[in-house]
């Protein structure tokens, strides 16, 4: 890393949020991955909030044209019922990225929380937390999703983001509670705490401020992680969510067996693409992120 | 570390003793694992009995009722079939009940099947989990192995074209999702190109061979096996190879390593036993991880290749209601991630030295 | 330059200072891990008048870190007192304890570490000063932190103000970290082998700076070290206390310690250091010791825990008692204490 | 005391080499390694590595680091020579380069480093990966600055020998476990449980001993240390330094002692060259370096130094900071931190001369050298410290 990317972040403290979020964006940007990652997720994110208002929804079965390859009318063909598909790819991100985005904030929220509590606190509270944090880390994700969601119907998307978040938040809350140990264990933590320079000072000034990377790379990664899990429940049609999503796209591609349809290759393709284009960028985001940020880490040890 | 107050009078008290076990069993890692393993049966257990007996609209009122409407039984009546079939007895109060089903548990009694009326949920369990094992487990070690290898090439060519390609690869394998990965292999394989005959390969194995230890069997059964493994071994062994390429990377940065250069020793020895043992070792705690990650995502696995193994019957369970199966699918599925991971943990003491702090 | 305000003057042992500025009484750390119990302090007893120099001398583990994190306040004794102008602190409450709590400061030993990287110089000498009112406004906080740095020799200070720490090698970091210090007045700072990681061409001059502000300031100190000439240089007016994994073994003037040491372990440490002069230290005279290991913390000797290593060893007397400081033979009354059997039998 | 050691005859047959010489069967033939472009009538008799000119560079993205500029010192049979000087000043990159283990940032730029034993000498520089390998630790080992994790820390110790030793050719197991045991006792190890140990079971004193017992396990005709007390205690320090004495005594190799601690220098140099921004500024005996330096740094490293002995006196460090070795100040390296620096200093970087124009003008060859154009009233103003006596 060179001098200047390192003094631009550690200049951060200084500067109010939105300052330190564009010198972390400038920062990504000079690197190609980092560059790609975030263009890839600001691409989605524009399709899935503004492209909806450019690209009305085609919900008219048309039977005289069902499975059309792709064309000038129709780009990336048509499904079962003879409806674009590229108009659903355009409004089936949103509902993804909002789950994947409440989840995250949930699973931030609340992994930041019992990570600071239970590195600062320490004692039972600690050993608690983490032997709770460890069973539900050993406990294979997608079965006990597969239990909950036949006892619970998953049919609200905050609903969804709770639940994903109530199975995400183990894996970040240890990873913030040892981030939390370290730092706490900084001598400059303990100058500050000489110098009396109260609780606040310590938490807002010296230690959180180290871990603001570390939430952003936490935040995305708990976004890719949920992504994972809801298509999947939709997939395996387990979450009756209406309407567009390129889950339930996958899902009635494969019911109706649109993968032996050979015209219907891009139909069942789409959703495949998009998914993972989504995840792809949010990958190289998070990896972005956490070259940025962890030579510092690091080097604090 | 823990400052405490001057050392207090010797005492025989309950506390002391817990306070006694507490510290004999932080200080031993065997001990220690295996203490957390049986922890962990023990709560997805507890979690399985309370889902099914405490929430709201629970399956044992909700069959009771489907009895009541569908055969006209009277109440009592389907409530000991409902009782039977979960192995709760219903009459007791519910910490009698609890602790009834965890001492049928631990007799291995998981209860009756609903759909499959008559059917014990051990023996479907014992019909279908070893398929998961068997593909599951091949492909942790095939995944690991190469992920290990080729994460080792890239570190010690880094900067190279060679590392440069692989990485790509790496983060794309890593980015798609499982079951993306093993549509797009149905979809181009078996449909587009038509190199694999993926309908004759559902199932576990090929209807009319019998099982045994015969070159047929052994050839059918890893033909059925072929795509979830490939699927499995895709999507995890990108997480390896990079993985392994971080780990081998800062190895190669350690005073031994470099030591060991200017002892002369030969670079096989180097590569091996100063590099290679000690890039992996930080690898195997994220094997513990990924190990019910796959297990978990042979769920999907298994429905999308119609694979006969407990993925796919959990699913059926769950789409078909039948509480008791899901039950012990559930647990089963649990218990064999928590073993993994308590054997893996185990050699983990084995081959590092350093874990092994209270011997 | 100076516009702190000078603490009375710096006055010597056996001047006759009434009460010391600190002192601990007996004090005791013993931390619980899950291999057993860690006596890191077990017993440590000094005092520190307003503006003198104390210095604890010992090897690694020897527990001379915590006793000066349990100087300074950062850690609770596990038994014993630290009293602060005679007051216990553990009872201190409210304006009385922030008195000792800017009164006593602390210089860690990586300046590294002890900075936090994400602040300017300028930030991390602000922040203590508005919160404890030395200074009002961010322009006087500048003020004042730049007269600091001044004091601390990093000049020109302006240079300094808006460098980050990585910006700065490690001997202007440690000048750093002692500006931070001195921005609450303290009139007691512990210094915790404050240049053991900076280089050695310029050891020195953080040393010059640190006496200086001793002189000038009357701040007193408590400086840890492992290494003995440091100590004589730096406490050549002071006094020197000797510690051995978790006691103190001697305690007396720099120039007597250095000169006369008498317990075994300090002659033995004394005769061990190398010197930068090839005659004086291919010829200097070696206490031989009878073991080369070094106890365990987990399982520490009885008695004398120096024993088994000790050349003087009585059976029947080292390993049974404890021995506790006293005045050896033929030495002033207060100048010089030894923990050892033998040395101080006939006193 | 007199700064040049005598050189001591070559023992033909290996019995000779001490009671702990290894079996002949260890030794490799050092075989057809004489290098054609290596004049040896052109080193002394009694040179056992003799470097010429040696520059490294690292390659960082502002530029070359300057960290080795025109090194030239001859090491002679059994001679221990220390390099001495701060961080950062490339004495490690020197020792380094010696035994070709520098990073990858790192290029040797120019110079030849020359390995000799007896009629037969190759340029380490050029040696192919095979013979290097051979070179290495056969004949000179190198025990770095970081004791504590220069061992594999998932490898017994008793292993870690056997790896070095069949590594080069020493087959019988039993052979070799038995000298590495008598090494270990050599070194005051209680050699049956540190056989046995990981090193994590060691504590950093054990674990210095044993990277010294395993440089002895091939009676290497050169030893470089790095830093081989800095993060050991006292008493501690004290045995390894009494150890390295008594081995030097018995074992007749020759050392490289890298160490920025001018006591351990004066303690185990025959030869002592002050290292500055990449250069050896100053080098002759010990004795003279320490009693009559006359290069400015060298002075300001004595008068840093804290004593324990003699009268107390007020110390001061040298001013400044050491310069950016990509950015070289014009003229003297030294010369922004000099208290004697004129016009003459920018004008042009000064050559190293003798001080005594009768020895040779090469550093380690015996002569006291220094690369100064005040040398004379530099020497003039060093006030030797107050305690022993000049040793002449």
């Amino acid at each position: 890393m060179t001098a200047a990317t390192m003094s631009l972040i550690q200049a951060i403290p200084g500067m109010g949020a939105l300052r330190a979020i564009a010198v972390t964006i400038g920062a990504l940007l000079r690197q190609p991955s980092g560059a790609l990652g975030f263009l890839g997720v600001t691409f989605f994110l524009a399709m899935a909030f503004i492209g909806p208002a450019f690209f009305p929804i085609d919900i008219k079965p048309k039977l005289d044209k069902i499975y059309l390859l792709p064309s000038a009318e129709y780009p990336l063909g048509t499904d079962y019922q003879g409806r674009d598909v590229l108009s659903q790819i355009v409004h089936g991100g949103r509902d993804i990225i909002i789950v994947a985005t409440t989840t995250a904030l949930i699973t931030t929220f609340v992994a930041v929380t019992l990570g600071a509590l239970a590195g600062f606190l320490g004692g039972w509270f600690d050993s608690i937390v983490l032997g709770i944090a460890d069973i539900i880390l050993t406990i294979p994700q997608f079965p006990l999703l597969l239990v909950l969601a036949s006892f619970v119907r998953l049919n609200n998307i905050v609903l969804l983001g709770v639940l994903l978040a109530a199975l995400g938040w183990p894996a970040l809350m240890r990873a913030i509670r040892s981030q939390v140990l370290s730092l706490r264990q900084r001598d400059y933590v303990e100058a500050a705490r000489c110098l009396d320079l109260g609780t606040a000072h310590i938490v807002f000034q010296e230690i959180l401020p180290s871990m603001s990377g570390y939430v952003a790379i936490s935040f995305t990664l708990g976004m890719i992680n949920a992504i994972f899990l809801q298509v999947g429940l939709i997939f395996l049609g387990l979450v009756p969510l209406t309407g567009n999503n390129w889950g339930v796209m996958l899902q009635l591609a494969w019911v109706r067996g649109a993968i032996f349809y050979k015209n219907a290759l891009a139909y069942i393709l789409a959703p495949v693409i998009a998914i993972s284009l989504l995840q792809l960028s949010l990958i190289l985001l998070a990896r972005s992120l956490e070259e940025i940020f962890n030579p510092r880490l690091r080097k604090g040890n | 570390m823990v400052a405490v107050s001057p050392p207090a009078p010797p005492s025989d008290t309950l506390a002391a003793s817990v306070a006694l076990a507490w510290y004999a069993v932080r200080s031993n890692y065997v001990l220690q694992r295996v203490v957390k393993a049986i922890v962990t049966v023990f709560a997805v257990a507890t979690l399985t009995f309370f889902l099914v007996r405490l929430m709201p609209g629970n399956p044992i009122e909700q069959y009771i009722g489907q009895l009541i409407a569908q055969y006209g039984l009277p109440y009592s009546e389907a409530r000991d079939q409902a009782a039977s079939l979960f192995v709760i007895d219903l009459d007791q109060p519910m910490y009698l009940q609890y602790l009834g089903y965890i001492g049928k548990l631990a007799q291995g009694d998981l209860g009756t099947s609903i759909k499959s009326q008559g059917v014990k949920v051990t023996t479907i369990i014992v019909a279908f989990l070893p398929w998961t094992l068997f593909c599951v487990g091949i492909s942790l070690i095939v995944s690991f192995v190469l992920g290990i290898v080729l994460g080792a090439v890239m570190a010690y060519w880094r900067g190279s074209v060679v590392d440069y390609g692989l990485t790509m690869i790496g983060s794309l394998l890593h980015s798609i999702p499982n079951y993306l990965i093993a549509m797009i292999l149905i979809i181009f394989l078996g449909v587009r190109w038509e190199l694999l005959p993926v309908v004759k390969m559902r199932g576990s194995m090929s209807p009319g061979i019998q099982p045994g230890f015969t070159l047929t069997f052994v050839l059918d059964v890893l033909f059925h096996a072929t795509l979830p493994i490939i699927t499995y071994v895709v999507t995890t062994v990108g997480t390896w190879m990079l993985t392994m390429k971080a780990s081998t990377t800062a190895t190669l940065e350690e005073d031994y390593v470099s030591f060991a250069r200017a002892k002369g020793l030969s670079d096989g020895r180097i590569r091996t036993a100063y590099v290679g043992r000690n890039a992996i070792l930080p690898l195997f705690t994220q094997f513990t991880l990924s190990i019910g990650f796959v297990f978990g995502g042979s769920v999907l696995i298994e429905s999308i290749f119609v694979y006969r193994g407990i993925g796919q019957i959990l699913v059926s369970a769950v789409s078909g209601r039948d509480y008791p199966v899901m039950q012990g699918c559930f647990l089963i599925t649990t218990v064999s991630v928590v073993f993994a991971n308590l054997l893996a943990d185990l050699l983990y003491g084995y081959i590092d030295p350093r874990v092994r702090v209270g011997q | 330059m100076t516009t702190l305000q000078a603490s009375p003057a710096g006055a010597r042992p056996g001047e006759g200072t009434p009460v010391p500025l600190i002192s601990l009484e007996d004090v005791r750390c013993h931390f619980r891990t899950p291999r057993g119990v860690v006596k890191a302090v077990d017993g440590v007893s000094f005092s520190a008048a307003p503006g003198e120099i104390v210095c604890l001398v010992g090897e690694s583990g020897c527990g001379k870190t915590t006793a000066g994190k349990i100087a300074a306040g950062l850690l609770a004794p596990t038994g014993g007192r630290v009293l602060f102008e005679g007051h216990d602190i553990a009872r201190l409450r409210g304006q009385d304890f922030n008195r000792f709590r800017r009164g006593v400061q602390l210089v860690h030993q990586d300046p590294y570490a002890s900075i936090n990287p994400l602040h300017t110089v300028g930030a991390t000498l602000a922040a203590p000063l508005l919160r404890h009112r030395f200074a009002s406004g961010n322009a006087g906080a500048r003020r004042r932190a730049a007269e600091l740095l001044d004091l601390v020799d990093l000049t020109p200070s302006a240079d300094f103000l808006d460098k980050y720490p990585h910006q700065l090698s490690g001997g202007q970091r440690q000048r750093v970290a002692i500006a931070r210090a001195l921005t609450v007045e303290p009139r007691f700072i512990v210094a915790d082998e404050p240049v053991s990681m900076v280089d050695v061409s310029i050891r020195i001059s953080l040393l010059n700076t640190m006496l200086r502000l001793q002189r000038e300031l009357g701040t007193g100190f408590l400086f840890i070290t492992h290494d003995l000439a440091l100590a004589r240089y730096f406490a050549w007016g002071g006094r020197i206390g000797v510690m051995y994994v978790g006691r103190m073994v001697e305690i007396g003037l720099a120039s007597d310690i250095i000169a006369r040491p008498q317990h075994p372990y300090t002659r033995a440490l004394l005769s061990a250091i190398p010197e930068a002069d090839p005659e004086v230290t291919r010829n200097k005279a070696r206490v031989e010791l009878r073991s080369l290991e070094i106890p365990s913390l987990f399982r520490l000797p009885s008695g004398c825990t120096f024993h088994p290593r000790c050349p003087l060893f009585e059976e029947g007397t080292c390993e049974v008692a404890t021995p506790t400081l006293a005045r050896p033979a033929g030495s002033v009354e207060g100048s010089h204490e030894v923990a050892c059997h033998l040395v101080t039998r006939s006193a | 005391m007199t700064g040049a050691t005598t050189a001591r005859p070559l023992p033909t047959d290996p019995g000779e080499r001490g009671a702990f010489a290894p079996p002949t069967a260890l030794r490799l033939p050092w075989s057809d390694a004489v290098d054609a472009r290596v004049d040896v009538s052109q080193i002394a008799d009694d040179v056992v590595l003799s470097v010429r000119d040696l520059t490294v560079e690292y390659r960082v993205r502002r530029g070359a680091v300057k960290a080795v500029r025109k090194v030239s010192f001859d090491l002679r049979r059994g001679e221990t020579l220390a390099l001495i000087g701060e961080s950062g000043s490339g004495k490690t990159t020197v020792a380094l380069a010696l035994v070709r283990l520098l990073v990858r940032a790192a290029r040797i730029t120019d110079g030849t480093v020359i390995y000799r034993r007896g009629p037969r000498a190759v340029d380490v520089l050029r040696l192919g990966a095979s013979r290097l390998r051979h070179y290495r630790w056969n004949e000179c080992a190198m025990v770095f600055q970081s004791a504590l994790n220069a061992l594999n820390p998932v490898i017994r110790v008793r292993d870690q020998f056997l790896d070095v030793a069949s590594a080069h050719g020493m087959t019988d197991k039993r052979a070799a476990e038995a000298r590495a045991v008598e090494l270990l006792r050599l070194v005051q190890l209680d050699a049956d449980r540190v056989m046995g140990s990981y090193p994590h079971e060691l504590s950093g004193g054990m674990r210095q001993r044993v990277l010294i017992a395993m440089g002895l396990l091939l009676d290497p005709q050169v030893i470089i240390l790095d830093e081989p007390t800095t993060a050991l205690d006292i008493l501690t320090q004290r045995t390894v330094i009494d150890l390295l004495r008594r081995l030097k005594q018995e074992r007749q190799f020759a050392l490289v002692l890298v160490s920025h601690d001018l006591a351990l220098a004066a303690e185990l140099a025959d030869h002592v060259a002050t290292v500055y921004a990449g250069r050896i500024v100053e080098c002759g005996p010990v004795a003279d370096m320490f009693y009559a330096p006359h290069h400015p740094y060298t002075l300001g490293l004595l008068n840093a130094v804290p004593t324990l002995s003699g009268d107390f006196r007020a110390l001061d460090s040298v001013r400044g900071q050491p310069p950016d070795l990509i950015d070289l100040p014009v003229g003297c390296a030294f010369r922004p931190r000099c208290t004697f620096a004129t016009a003459t200093c920018e004008a042009s970087d000064p050559d190293l001369l003798r001080v005594d124009p009768e020895r040779s003008p090469v550093p380690g060859a015996g002569g006291h050298v220094v690369a100064c154009f005040h040398a004379e009233a530099a020497s003039k103003t060093f006030d030797r410290h107050a305690g022993g006596t000049p040793g002449k």
